[in-house]
């Protein structure tokens, strides 16, 4: 293999934006660290380019949260080693799974093929998660590189420590303050929520796919006039016009929210700024 | 008498409110020619439908010989353009033999249309390539719904008189529909006239005589063609009068039947004519 | 009841009511599939106008009624039947419009968006608009009808009457790609492609004349609107697929009367 | 005389590699009944789709008066099954006038189909009732495609002589195919006889006589039709043996147009009568 | 060159050679919506499958093959063009899918993503299942070819000459529902809705018989999948979309070709 020799960095590939960033948190120098996915593409419609095709070939280690997220990677990906593949969110024991905690659901969360009951799979999104992941990708990338192994270890410590910290601190924030009852536009929020012990009061659909039913909107719009709702999250990728017609008339407050770190420059700390950015904006919005 | 190639029984037929047919009863023999005269309308291409058993009649019961091979020519035929097909491919649809499809077109004078498409040869060209398909099954029973509709003159009596040929060479039978009364008569051994109902069928010389013949023709058509005069009132007037004149003489007339019948279907022309005389006459002045 | 169903209600309502003439027309020149192609060439409207940094909504509207003058330019050899020419003008224009996609590099663009729009979602504005287009068709329908009826019959029967034969084959077909453009956006481009069909079919077997078929096809086509709002408000489903399948009940139904009808009447 | 209505100068019409239409002449007058006679695959409906602007001829010139109304009646109809409509609806689409309409289908002798689905009316109906479309648009110049083809015997007759009394009270000129010589050559003033180039024309009386013709339709077809024969061989003798003998008695007849374009169109039938001998003669043998 | 594109490669030859006998009876018989049609009652199918919690590449081919079945019956009445039964069947079972969906609670599903197979993702297996299944259509086809072609130019005449008309138009719908349902999955509905439709028409132009037209569509048909995936690579544009382009190109080509043709001959 080509990477064995040092002189050539091994390549790594993140499927979206927030699995890049704690990949360069882990790999630092020692390996490239590729996005497969722009944050703004929308993964419905994408149909993998040739040269896309070539990165996932060309790549030591391909990292993607799995089929319930990144579904058109499936298919390339099962043709690929399973030591080249890192999935994070696995779906190979599945079936006859009970979903025995809907949100606490932890490293080998049970999935079905057929059926994403509750799974929400936006785990980047919480700390405890990242970690998580974090500690996977140091452990594959000794695998590759053993030479480093020391580096790897200790760039992980580093994260550790740093995210630690940060999750203290929001921890708190969010303790201290009583967050006013909020919205969300989809249910892809669970695992920060889980985590920091928060629930949206009202969710306009359960996924962008899904559209809400009249009954449902209804409800909805009559929460929202009581004035029950102090604040709507927004998303960069999901615009539904929807929130126009249930917001007309109303002083709320919106906030954008972009799980995928759209706007989050590459570089060091990435993960960590992208958290502490996520965790104030949601702060401002239901303090 | 040979056998039975084919009977229909009783057969109606009914559309929505509108009779088409009623309780018509057809036999056909090898080696018989069957020809359905009647107006528009009486239904002819209806009951050919339902001896082919392409549509269900209403009422009755069809019998076929087990395993009978019909050749079948349409009234109308409508292709696709965008399906590419020869009159040749077309033909071998219906029988594998280049030889025998060669031979088929040359009967009815179309050779040179072998490789031409389908959709491209003129109304009177399709007529004859139909009529070479059917003759491709070499059938025992010849189905044919007016075969020289848009065929010009002299393939007209060139085709009549192929199937003239053709049942005697073959012994198959042939049921025809047909308007050309003056060319199919003298081929034919049995005419049956069809107005919803059979009005007469029998030997062509004796329903050429026949009254209820004549009230549904008018006499002048059933004589040469070549005098050529038409009295529209004249020919009503019959309707009326001619039915309790019915002499004895065709042997095949069903009296009894036709009397019946006959009420029926002459109710069902004064009802079209009186419609008719309701409505500005600007047209119908023309007829006198 | 919260203004949005109103809206939708409306928007719902009028669109049904342009798109029960003109569907018939779409049924019987065999242009089914023409709202879909729409669809698709839509999308190429999006991937152009990201290209050339054009406004969307006018990329659009541009590309759909681009897509009809060809239609017509195409159908004028007709060895194809037009739903040969529609399959290979819808997949063509998809096809395109992804390659076209991929070729820009980066853009923030969900594509769904600017295609699905949602019945409940219609606002002040889009009603006006909806309204406006509905009321220039309607005259434009109102004006040619009997011509436009004369060349479904018989184009060339028609042509040898004195009639406009390919000025109006494309005046229709210019109407109904701006319905299905700018419905699209506002209600959705499954529920406008399905007001177009499903009402004019379901309303074939009960009628003798093509007015009755259009006016029958107003009435299925606002009653399924009505009653699908009820289903996604009883049932909770969301409103356009609740609208197509109520519509897809009633020709059901339809059917099914018709059939007793029929046996009734033996 | 009056003024040309429609003047057709040196039509050609090539299909691929096949030669329909060779530099046609035609003319016509109001009140002028102009007749299209000639075989299956002649070129009769290529030369009057060409006349009336449904198609461009490959070579040539038509000349129309201006602001001429047209009623055409095509040979074949196909309405799709999905656009509901009624005899009376489709009828509206030409003339807005219900009484009107009634009339015209009174004339026609199609009063009770006013309310049928234009689909479900029987071949020959449906030819009736374009006939009532094309008189509704009151025509200056009536263009009929076989007007009677499929219409039963009695209307037949009907329709010929209400193409006459229209000639007569609308002073409208007429261009009508047909393949009944003998119906239509009482009435016609003036026949071509087409058969790819202008065989002959003229009076009928002329045409009928005229050898060009009789090579066409063998002469017994110009004579009575009562008298039933046909002898294949004899006619395409005359094929070859008449041409030389042009004799000066038809008036209208260009001599030396005929003489090569015979020339032309014999080549034409022997060519076929060619492939047909060298084929297998099974049906052959039954002409005989 | 690397594996995958010897695999897509190969499995896009197989399905062009298939889809062109099988998309000239699409053309011929003014089927080209089904393709489409088959797509959306696939949804229905992924819809119902987690609904009943079965198998879902089983669930999407038993409802492909339900919905030629019931096309077959509907078509009987013949009151209906066959693209506007197909129009109503598309849009019912896409909405009945995305109801159906919206009943089962909480169920997170990118629908789009079940239908989006990726011919540069084929495997070795997918590879045989496609070969397998082409093989079977080619066997019917050659069996039945001249019954099949009969009844597509006049299935009276045909039922009188003693065809089963019924049987074998279903035979027909069921082999052009189940090479969609398999191929759908493994190269995706564009592609495989678009090689039965584009190769079959753009090869009209040149051919008299109805077997040349079929070889004809092979022809076109294997070479936009090799042009295809050259443009692909060189441009960078997905597979599925390419290949589709460069037949539309070979169509327009064949178009043009055919006008220069036809006035050399003048
Ligand atoms: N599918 C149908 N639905 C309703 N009425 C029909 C249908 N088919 C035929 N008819 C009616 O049945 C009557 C008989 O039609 P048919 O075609 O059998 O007449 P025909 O004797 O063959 O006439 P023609 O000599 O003109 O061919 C016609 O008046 C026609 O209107
Ligand atoms: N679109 C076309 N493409 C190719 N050939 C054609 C086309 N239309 C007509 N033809 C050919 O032109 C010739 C003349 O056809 P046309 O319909 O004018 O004949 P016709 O004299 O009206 O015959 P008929 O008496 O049978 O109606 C036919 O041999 C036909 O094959
Ligand atoms: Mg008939
Ligand atoms: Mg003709
Ligand atoms: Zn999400």
């Amino acid at each position: 293999s080509p990477a064995a020799q040092p002189a050539i960095k091994p390549k790594l590939l993140a499927s979206i934006k927030p699995l890049q960033l704690i990949a360069l948190d882990i790999a630092g120098d020692a390996a490239e660290v590729e996005l497969l996915l722009a944050p703004n593409v929308s993964p419905h419609l994408y149909q993998l380019k040739p040269s896309d095709r070539q990165r996932l070939a060309h790549a030591e280690l391909v990292i993607w949260v799995g089929p319930s997220m990144e579904r058109f990677l499936a298919k390339p990906l099962s043709l690929l080693p399973s030591a080249r593949v890192l999935t994070l969110l696995n779906e190979s024991e599945l079936d006859a799974e009970q979903d025995e905690d809907e949100h606490g659901h932890e490293r080998n969360s049970s999935h079905s093929e057929h059926n994403h009951h509750g799974q929400d799979p936006h785990i980047w999104l919480s700390p405890a998660q990242a970690q998580h992941i974090a500690q996977q990708i140091a452990q594959r990338l000794s695998t590759l590189l053993p030479a480093q192994r020391p580096t790897f270890e200790q760039n992980l410590q580093s994260f550790t420590a740093r995210l630690a910290a940060l999750d203290a601190q929001l921890q708190q924030q969010f303790k201290a303050l009583k967050a006013k009852p909020y919205m969300v536009l989809h249910d892809g929020y669970g695992h920060f929520e889980q985590h920091y012990g928060l629930r949206h009061a009202a969710v306009l659909s359960l996924s962008p796919d899904k559209k809400p039913g009249a009954k449902h909107l209804w409800a909805l719009s009559e929460q929202l006039k009581q004035g029950s709702i102090a604040c709507i999250f927004k998303e960069p990728q999901y615009q539904p016009a929807l929130l126009r017609n249930l917001t007309q008339g109303l002083a709320l407050k919106q906030q954008l929210l972009d799980p995928m770190a759209g706007h989050i420059t590459l570089g060091a700390h990435g993960y960590s700024r992208f958290m502490a950015d996520f965790g104030r904006r949601f702060i401002s919005c239901v303090q | 008498m040979s056998e039975y190639l084919l009977q229909a029984k009783q057969i109606s037929m009914v559309y929505g409110q509108q009779t088409v047919l009623q309780a018509v009863d057809l036999t056909i023999r090898a080696g018989e020619i069957v020809t359905l005269i009647g107006p528009n309308g009486a239904g002819k291409t209806t009951l050919v439908k339902a001896v082919l058993g392409l549509i269900e009649p209403s009422l009755g019961q069809i019998i076929r010989q087990p395993g009978l091979r019909i050749g079948y020519m349409p009234q109308r035929l409508h292709v696709d353009p965008s399906l590419p097909i020869t009159v040749g491919r077309f033909l071998r649809l219906a029988h594998p033999s280049k030889a025998a499809i060669k031979e088929a077109l040359a009967e009815v004078g179309t050779s040179h249309l072998l490789n031409n498409p389908l959709q491209s040869i003129s109304g009177g060209e399709l007529q004859r390539v139909l009529l070479a398909r059917a003759l491709l099954r070499d059938p025992q029973l010849l189905v044919l719904d007016e075969p020289v509709q848009g065929v010009d003159i002299a393939g007209q009596t060139e085709l009549y008189q192929l199937i003239e040929t053709l049942r005697e060479r073959h012994q198959c039978g042939v049921l025809m529909v047909s308007h050309d009364l003056h060319l199919v008569m003298a081929q034919t051994d049995t005419v049956i006239c069809l107005n919803q109902h059979v009005c007469c069928h029998g030997h062509p010389e004796h329903v050429s005589t026949d009254p209820a013949y004549l009230a549904l023709f008018g006499e002048k058509y059933s004589q040469a063609l070549a005098v050529y005069h038409h009295d529209h009132d004249h020919e009503h007037d019959i309707h009326g009068d001619v039915i309790p004149d019915e002499s004895g003489n065709s042997p095949n007339h069903d009296h009894s039947q036709c009397g019946h019948n006959h009420h029926h279907g002459s109710h069902q022309h004064s009802n079209k004519h009186n419609e008719q005389k309701q409505d500005e006459q600007k047209g119908g002045q023309g007829h006198a | 009841m919260p203004d949005f169903l109103w809206l939708g209600l409306s928007a719902g309502l009028i669109i049904a009511a342009i798109a029960g003439p003109l569907g018939s027309f779409v049924v019987w020149q065999r242009l089914a599939y023409f709202g879909d192609t729409l669809a698709h060439s839509a999308l190429l409207g999006v991937a152009l106008s990201l290209w050339l940094s054009i406004n969307i909504q006018l990329g659009i509207i541009i590309c759909c009624l681009g897509l009809a003058v060809l239609l017509v330019v195409l159908q004028r050899k007709p060895q194809l039947a037009s739903d040969s020419l529609l399959g290979i003008l819808s997949h063509g224009s998809l096809a395109l419009g992804l390659v076209t996609i991929a070729l820009i590099d980066d853009v923030r663009l969900d594509l769904n968006a600017y295609l699905f729009g949602d019945l409940l979602a219609v606002s002040q504005q889009d009603l006006y608009w909806i309204g406006g287009v509905a009321l220039a068709l309607a005259l434009t329908l109102w004006r040619n009808w009997n011509s436009l009826l004369a060349i479904t019959v018989h184009p060339e029967l028609a042509q040898v009457e004195g009639l406009p034969v390919e000025r109006l084959r494309l005046t229709l077909m210019l109407m109904i790609a701006l319905l299905v453009a700018i419905a699209m956006k506002i209600i959705g481009v499954l529920l406008i492609t399905a007001l177009l069909i499903i009402p004019a079919a379901a309303s074939r077997k009960f009628v003798t004349s093509p007015e009755q078929m259009a006016a029958t096809a107003i009435a299925i086509g606002c009653g399924s609107v009505a009653g699908g709002l009820g289903l996604s408000l009883s049932l909770d489903t969301p409103a356009g697929p609740s609208i197509v399948v109520f519509a897809i009940g009633l020709f059901l139904v339809a059917g099914l009367a018709n059939t007793a009808l029929s046996s009734v009447k033996k």
